[in-house]
């Protein structure tokens, strides 16, 4: 079939990428567009939507259908996209302020729906756009422009907000961590209904090195294997339990030394679409618009 | 021995009681056999804000007038001839309506010391002479009604007591001649699954009508001829479902799928309470977390080629503002339906109002037009909806279609289109061809872009909100790009064809009376009056608001003095002196009721 | 002192309560009214906030200073006055439409920042003031108005969102049950930062019966206490431990057949607006207007 | 052996490189030597959208323009007499604007095949005689900075490099005889802590200069005279700076903590930066998850009794129009500041523009009046903060504070006031009294209500968005009630005391030009320009824009002809028509660029 000719070259729009020099976005990019041909899909099924941000830039760079929207809404956008297109493989591109910030309505209620919508997170623990404010998951004390004294806001932990939503796929990547990133993105990919996936994404501009305690050393990281002792931390992962889950998001440099990267969360749950296309395919009646509105109590005047 | 037959030629019924005294349902009824027995008539449910109050408290009563006719009318009518008071407070509240001589019945069994006290009366209006000046029958409905259905088998006294209602239907339905079948058909159905309130009910319903039969307080009984309406099968609307059947047409006749993203508020919920009945006409409504998911859902369809729809009333339409400015920006078709309500912020949400035209013109942050339709009748809702997608699609822009808190639950009787006949709404999506997509370049006619869905092969491209050369869509910081976008995204706007304005004129008059939206029906009794009277006066009602019909220019300078009545401070006013340049004034009121024919008729005199 | 003088019937407001009769609204009122008094404050250092909704209308009732906002706003208003007040004793009452649809997104900022406030959410699993639409934690399936042929939409756990959110405090009551209630609701004001408590609340007119399987069935209740094991869940209360306060948001009636009430989680951790007081008590420099303005480069004219 | 020095009246530079090339920092720098040199100036820094473009690309191009004199003058100048171009896209995007004979100094060094073909150059510009008709001066900048930083201790070529700008900062600082002692001692500060770099842009600076005091290429010196300004001591501001001050006077002035709910966003998040660092002046900033919780935040703490202030872009402010509309019925003190930017939707967020006035006015559910004031210029900025609060709190009102993406970031020379001097601002919260409160009763001569704060014993009272009877301000639907309020929050706002406009009126002009907000700098410089050239013009700027000053009708039926010239397509003009029925017209160009007194000038002579 034509589809397994597609190469990530084809996934490469003719817009000039626009980051900043060394930007973490970038790898990132590059990940996706090689990663695109899996889906065995012709480009024209794929579109990516985005809100405001850095990170929201993305889909001008991808080869397919995209909208660079609105700061935060990206998830409901997609929603009625998915919704109503069942037959589209639809990506959201999110910065941590878009999703978590202005955004984390949106982001929380498309994940308890399940919509068939994949959400690739880049966490860059900043406001790149606006040039360096803290964001929802930037650490306490933080000094930024909008904190000169260091920020008084306690951080999201992304993972545990999305587990907390009742999320039905969560995972975890590294910007630079290719092979990492793309394993991540495959079983997204096959997972129906909405999966998150938070990256972590080097801001070089305005929060540089942010993840050097997994991206310099290497041994910090930790693989998450379905069914397999969870390196030291004393548990064992099992995707499919709600508590372990959990109890793996919390797992973090700071308390562990270590960092769990991977799927975190992967359980079956019919998604929204489906669920939707399913009562329209049993809804009752004929659909006769001209019985309808000759329907009731009627008179005639003549 | 029967009882004399009084013609009369028009009536005016407003049945009052406890929020619990199911008058909405009477009402209804009531609106059903008047509307089987070939009168025209129009009606006005007007129940209490969201909150449920206690029972027999004031803000606790819930009314329904009716006014029907042998002739042609636009209104629930100005004041009730006849008031049906079911407890103490709903005389409180509605006695001030009705004028001396006027017909009052009340259910005296409730009249008690408690509920005297609640409505805030010291003595009983009944007995203290307070009603002198008024035709009082007062009749015991809950004891007649509770002694009527003793003998019924498993029914409860409380059981019983509610079936007052239905008395109280049937003493109506004997006093105006109805024919009691419908009604009868209609409460066996609706309690099939329960047939001791169903027995219970159709007794009470039966008694009611014996007892109008054998009382002497009614001395005669009364008949409206039915009016010559056009001819055809008429039904009764309400203003929400014709506007959510005509979406239905709507997407029958674009052939494009339904999605409604919407988030519940009074008085707007029930467009997606109904819609969502619809599924098997392809419908996919969606109830999201807030207005500004469910207009980006709306708006994310729409992009996938859908008929995107979204539906809220003022405090939820202001939140849609930045999507709607997206979607000016995307220039992708939407509609955006405002049910208004009275505010501003939470104000009174069951009351209409007509403030919200400013906002949804200019509401958006920077130059951001949208056009702007309004419906003038619970039945044109069917059309307007119709009307308004037409132009989203045709144009690719966002559209506001107005409507209020009266049209939305008022009834009028309604001519059952014909589907078949009605006008196709042409639907080109974009196909590939050789050439590199250009998602900005215009159709010269209506300067309308491309719509190019996903899933069409060589059309993938990227569209956003940041500023866009022309032609290529790419993001463009160029200043005289944006200047050039700006004026296009204007001339796109004010170039959509909208029929010209029709004026009622009048030989002789050099008044116009100029209205929009739900005030049709008032204005134009009004200006009927003030004809009546002798008077002179030209009216026209405007159904876009943006556009303005190209022809209102000349019909403005044709008058030497312009009247704009709204039901608010005077916002199209605003527009139309701006435009024009012509001294209009305004009659405005922000009460939360719809116009009176009658003070409209004042206020045309006024300048006469 | 004074203010133990304050009895309920000194914090009933003259406004007549409009709720349907049989509402469980009314009892919850009343438990708050009787509790007031132990929180040792006059009246007037006592605020009520709330958004829209039937649940919303509680501070018209309340003998103190009181909002009824806009709906879902509450978190983000009541944050403003905590913020800027520290002296008052700032209290949310909202609905679960009203927190957890629209409201969503201010409500798991609030928890995350941990604001001195206390958030009651009276969840009757419906909206009750729009006169019955589902909510997000009505179950799926549910018919209603909106969803004749029931919703479709995987419900919110609202414990375990407020947990995903980092909240500090996390409790559960039921309506009736005055002695749990009151109990939590002492619990809550002891805390500092912010409060979150679940209502179990009766809608008798459009959700009737939602709760019954605690309020009839007595015995389904699991009333939680620190250290000692969760009825026979298997887990040991640990109000400190985030992964068992996960667990146990988990536990339902479907799942154990049996419903956890009383405090979840309590930690203490600085609270936002202590945090901003902290900053202003040591920011640096005289609040001296005039030199401030005459700072930097300045030249004279003459 | 100095070189000659000619006299200049005015002149206007602008620095243009790439993002990396610190042209920001160059042109503050040089704006801050001028200032102290006593001239009159204006600055328009201009840089790229927030994405960061690859170094060398046209989007990347990053420009600082400069005008400075010996008169009063109010724009940044229409167009540059010297260009100072560091790369080829500078010179590719920045050429166009210089006039022919104009001065042009560029970097060879940068002008490499990859630059040239980054910026679209077949050919070298340079070389290949394009630049005819400039005076070129033909520069290897970069070149002669590394070779001059060669022996400093530990500079990287890199670094060394990117001293460049202050090569060319000392080659325009002796060019216009500027002392350079600030200069000096700012690099010494700013690289405190990294001395290698300090002494590699000092030596960078003074080897700039040193080549032009040697250099045959610039044979004379230009010296531009002190103006003559007011006297008095002066800085330099630009309109986020002294807005944020304001903010602190009003705070200081009205004895209310000040509390800024914010969410960040281009060009307004430097007010909450600002604002930030200024905790010493009891300052709260809330940097809220959304401009919703933002408004709300400030709307809490406002009913709190703090000064309770938001600021944002149009797409913010769009979003905090429901929360507004609370306050509105709330009747509570409120700022909210728009830093206007070119929209619809994103837009071009660094961009100026005038269109959210008519959002601001009517972007709100139903009738919901708000006082609206806009800033003339960046220093006015701190007075126009100060009033806006002033209104806010004595009519207990939430007020709209508009500026723009020019006002912010421009800079201009500013008196240092004289805090003492200013007019404090009376706040007077409730207090207990015996009688029971009434929350809604109204002051006879401000219509405001009264504020009383939690804490204040007897008070207790509940407020919220539902519609209130008048006085007692409990929950009210009586339609007169509704109406009532309707009007008495109207005259509220009509009534809000604002000052005469005043006019710049030229014996025999009958065209009056009205301008409002951002444009009074260009506006006032191109009726100036008019009048120079002979033709009459009066000028008249409009600081309120709800309410309007009560002579506004007066000044403009005094002129037979009115232009008003806006950055968008036409706002004002639409209040003005509607509200005088005066047949003005409208000058609207919407580029995103602020006018220039030329066009200006040109508009006024078509109309002469
Ligand atoms: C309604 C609205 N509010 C605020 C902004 C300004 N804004 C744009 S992006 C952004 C945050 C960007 O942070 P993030 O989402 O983390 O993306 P990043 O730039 O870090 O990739 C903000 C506050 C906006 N464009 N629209
Ligand atoms: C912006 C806005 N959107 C929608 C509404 C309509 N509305 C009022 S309350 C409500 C939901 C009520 O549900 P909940 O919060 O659970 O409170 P309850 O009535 O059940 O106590 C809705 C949708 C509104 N008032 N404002
Ligand atoms: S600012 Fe940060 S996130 Fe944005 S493009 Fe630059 S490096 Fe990347
Ligand atoms: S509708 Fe339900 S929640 Fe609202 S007052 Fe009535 S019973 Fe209570
Ligand atoms: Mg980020
Ligand atoms: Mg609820």
């Amino acid at each position: 079939m034509s589809e397994l000719k597609l190469t990530a070259k084809e996934f490469k729009s003719d817009q000039e990428v626009r980051w900043c020099p060394g930007c973490g976005d970038y790898a990132i990019l590059a990940a996706v567009q090689s990663f695109m041909p899996e889906l065995g899909l012709q480009r024209e099924k794929i579109v990516f939507v985005s809100g405001i941000g850095c990170a929201a830039r993305f889909p001008y760079y991808m080869q397919t259908y995209g909208m660079h929207s609105i700061h935060g809404r990206a998830p409901a956008i997609a929603t009625g996209l998915a919704v109503s297109r069942p037959d589209l493989s639809v990506w959201v591109v999110t910065g941590d302020g878009d999703s978590l910030s202005i955004g984390g309505n949106h982001l929380i209620h498309a994940l308890r729906r399940n919509v068939n919508i994949k959400i690739l997170m880049l966490n860059n623990q900043i406001y790149g756009l606006t040039k360096g404010q803290y964001s929802p998951t930037s650490e306490q004390g933080k000094v930024t422009g909008s904190t000169p004294m260091g920020s008084v806001d306690y951080p999201f932990n992304p993972l545990s907000v999305a587990l907390g939503a009742d999320a039905t796929f969560v995972a975890r990547a590294l910007d630079t961590d290719k092979p990492g990133l793309t394993s991540v993105l495959r079983r997204a990919a096959k997972h129906t209904g909405t999966a998150f996936v938070e990256i972590f994404q080097n801001c070089n501009i305005y929060n540089d090195n942010a993840f050097d305690f997994v991206r310099d050393e290497k041994e910090n990281r930790l693989y998450l294997e379905d069914g397999a002792p969870a390196g030291d931390t004393g548990i064992t992962h099992d995707e499919t339990d709600f508590a372990t889950a959990f109890a793996l998001s919390r797992v973090t440099y700071a308390t562990h030394g270590v960092v769990p990267l991977g799927v975190f969360r992967d359980v079956q749950r019919a998604s929204y679409d489906e669920l939707v296309a399913a009562q329209l395919a049993n809804a009752k009646g004929d659909g006769d618009l001209q019985s309808l509105v000759g329907s009731g109590d009627t008179w005639a005047i003549d | 021995m029967a009882k004399p037959v009084e013609q009369l030629d028009s009536v005016v019924i407003r049945f009052a009681g406890d929020s619990g005294d199911g008058m909405q349902l009477t009402g209804g009824r009531f609106t059903a056999e008047t509307a089987l027995a070939g009168n025209d008539l129009a009606t006005f449910p007007d129940f209490p804000a969201e909150i449920r109050a206690p029972a027999g408290s004031l803000p606790g009563v819930s009314g329904f007038q009716l006014h029907f006719a042998d002739h042609d009318i636009l209104t629930p009518g100005d004041q009730p001839d006849v008031l049906v008071a079911m407890n103490p407070a709903a005389l409180k509240t509605n006695l001030g309506d009705l004028p001396k001589a006027g017909t009052l019945i009340v259910d005296t069994d409730a009249f008690t010391e408690r509920n005297l006290k609640k409505a805030g009366y010291e003595s009983n209006p009944i007995e203290d002479g307070s009603l002198e000046g008024y035709q009082v029958h007062a009749v015991p409905l809950t004891s007649m009604t509770v002694g009527a259905l003793k003998e019924i088998e498993g029914v409860t006294a409380r059981e019983a007591e509610r079936a007052k209602n239905m008395f109280a239907l049937g003493l109506m339905s004997w006093l105006y001649g109805r024919s009691t079948e419908t009604t009868k058909e209609f409460i066996s159905t609706k309690f099939a699954k329960r047939p001791g309130i169903a027995a219970a009910n159709l007794k009470a319903f039966a008694t009611g009508y014996a007892f109008g039969e054998t009382s002497e307080a009614f001395a005669v009984q009364y008949q409206v001829k039915a009016a010559k309406l056009p001819p055809g099968r008429y039904r009764q609307i309400t203003g929400n479902v014709a506007l959510s059947w005509g979406l239905l047409a709507a997407s029958k006749l674009s052939g494009l799928p339904l999605f409604l993203g919407a988030y519940p508020i009074t008085p707007a919920s029930s467009i997606l309470e109904e819609l969502a009945k619809h599924k098997a006409f392809g419908v996919r409504t969606f109830q999201a977390e807030d207005e500004i998911a469910a207009v980006g859902a709306a708006l994310g369809a729409a992009f996938g080629g859908a008929l995107g729809v979204t539906t809220s009333a003022g405090p939820g339409i202001v939140l849609k503002s930045e999507t709607v400015g997206l979607a000016v920006a995307l220039e992708l078709p939407l509609l955006v339906i405002d049910v208004q309500r009275a505010g501003p912020s939470t104000g009174m949400p069951t009351k209409p109002e007509q403030g919200d035209l400013l906002m949804v013109l200019h509401g958006r942050n920077s130059e951001s037009p949208v056009p702007v339709i309004a419906a003038a009748g619970p039945g044109d809702c069917f059309y307007a909806a119709i009307e308004a997608v037409r132009v989203a699609v045709t144009y690719r822009t966002p559209v506001y279609l107005l409507s209020d808190a009266y049209l939305a639950n008022g009834a009028e009787p309604w001519l059952v289109p014909d589907i078949a006949s009605l006008e196709k709404i042409d639907v080109e999506f974009a196909s590939g061809n050789n050439e590199t997509f250009q998602p900005y370049k215009r159709d010269p006619e209506t300067l309308a872009r491309p719509w190019a869905i996903p899933g069409t092969p060589g059309l993938e491209h990227r569209i956003g909100g940041l500023e866009k050369a022309n032609i290529t869509g790419n993001i463009s910081y160029d200043p005289e790009n944006h200047d050039l976008m700006t004026q296009l995204r204007a001339q796109k706007v004010a170039g959509v064809r909208v029929p010209d304005l029709e004026v009622d004129h009048q030989e002789g008059a050099d008044l116009l009376v100029l209205s929009w939206g739900g005030t049709y029906g008032p204005v134009h009794a009004g200006v009927g009056r003030v004809r009546k009277a002798a008077g002179k006066a030209a009216h026209a009602h405007l159904r876009w608001l943006n556009p303005f019909p190209a022809n209102l220019r000349d019909v403005l300078k044709s008058y030497d003095r312009v009247l704009i009545p709204e039901m608010n401070m005077g916002q199209l006013l605003q527009l139309v002196r701006a435009r024009y340049l012509v001294d209009a004034v305004g009659y405005n009121r922000v009460t939360g009721k719809p116009f009176k024919a009658g003070e409209i008729a004042a206020a045309v005199e006024a300048l006469q």
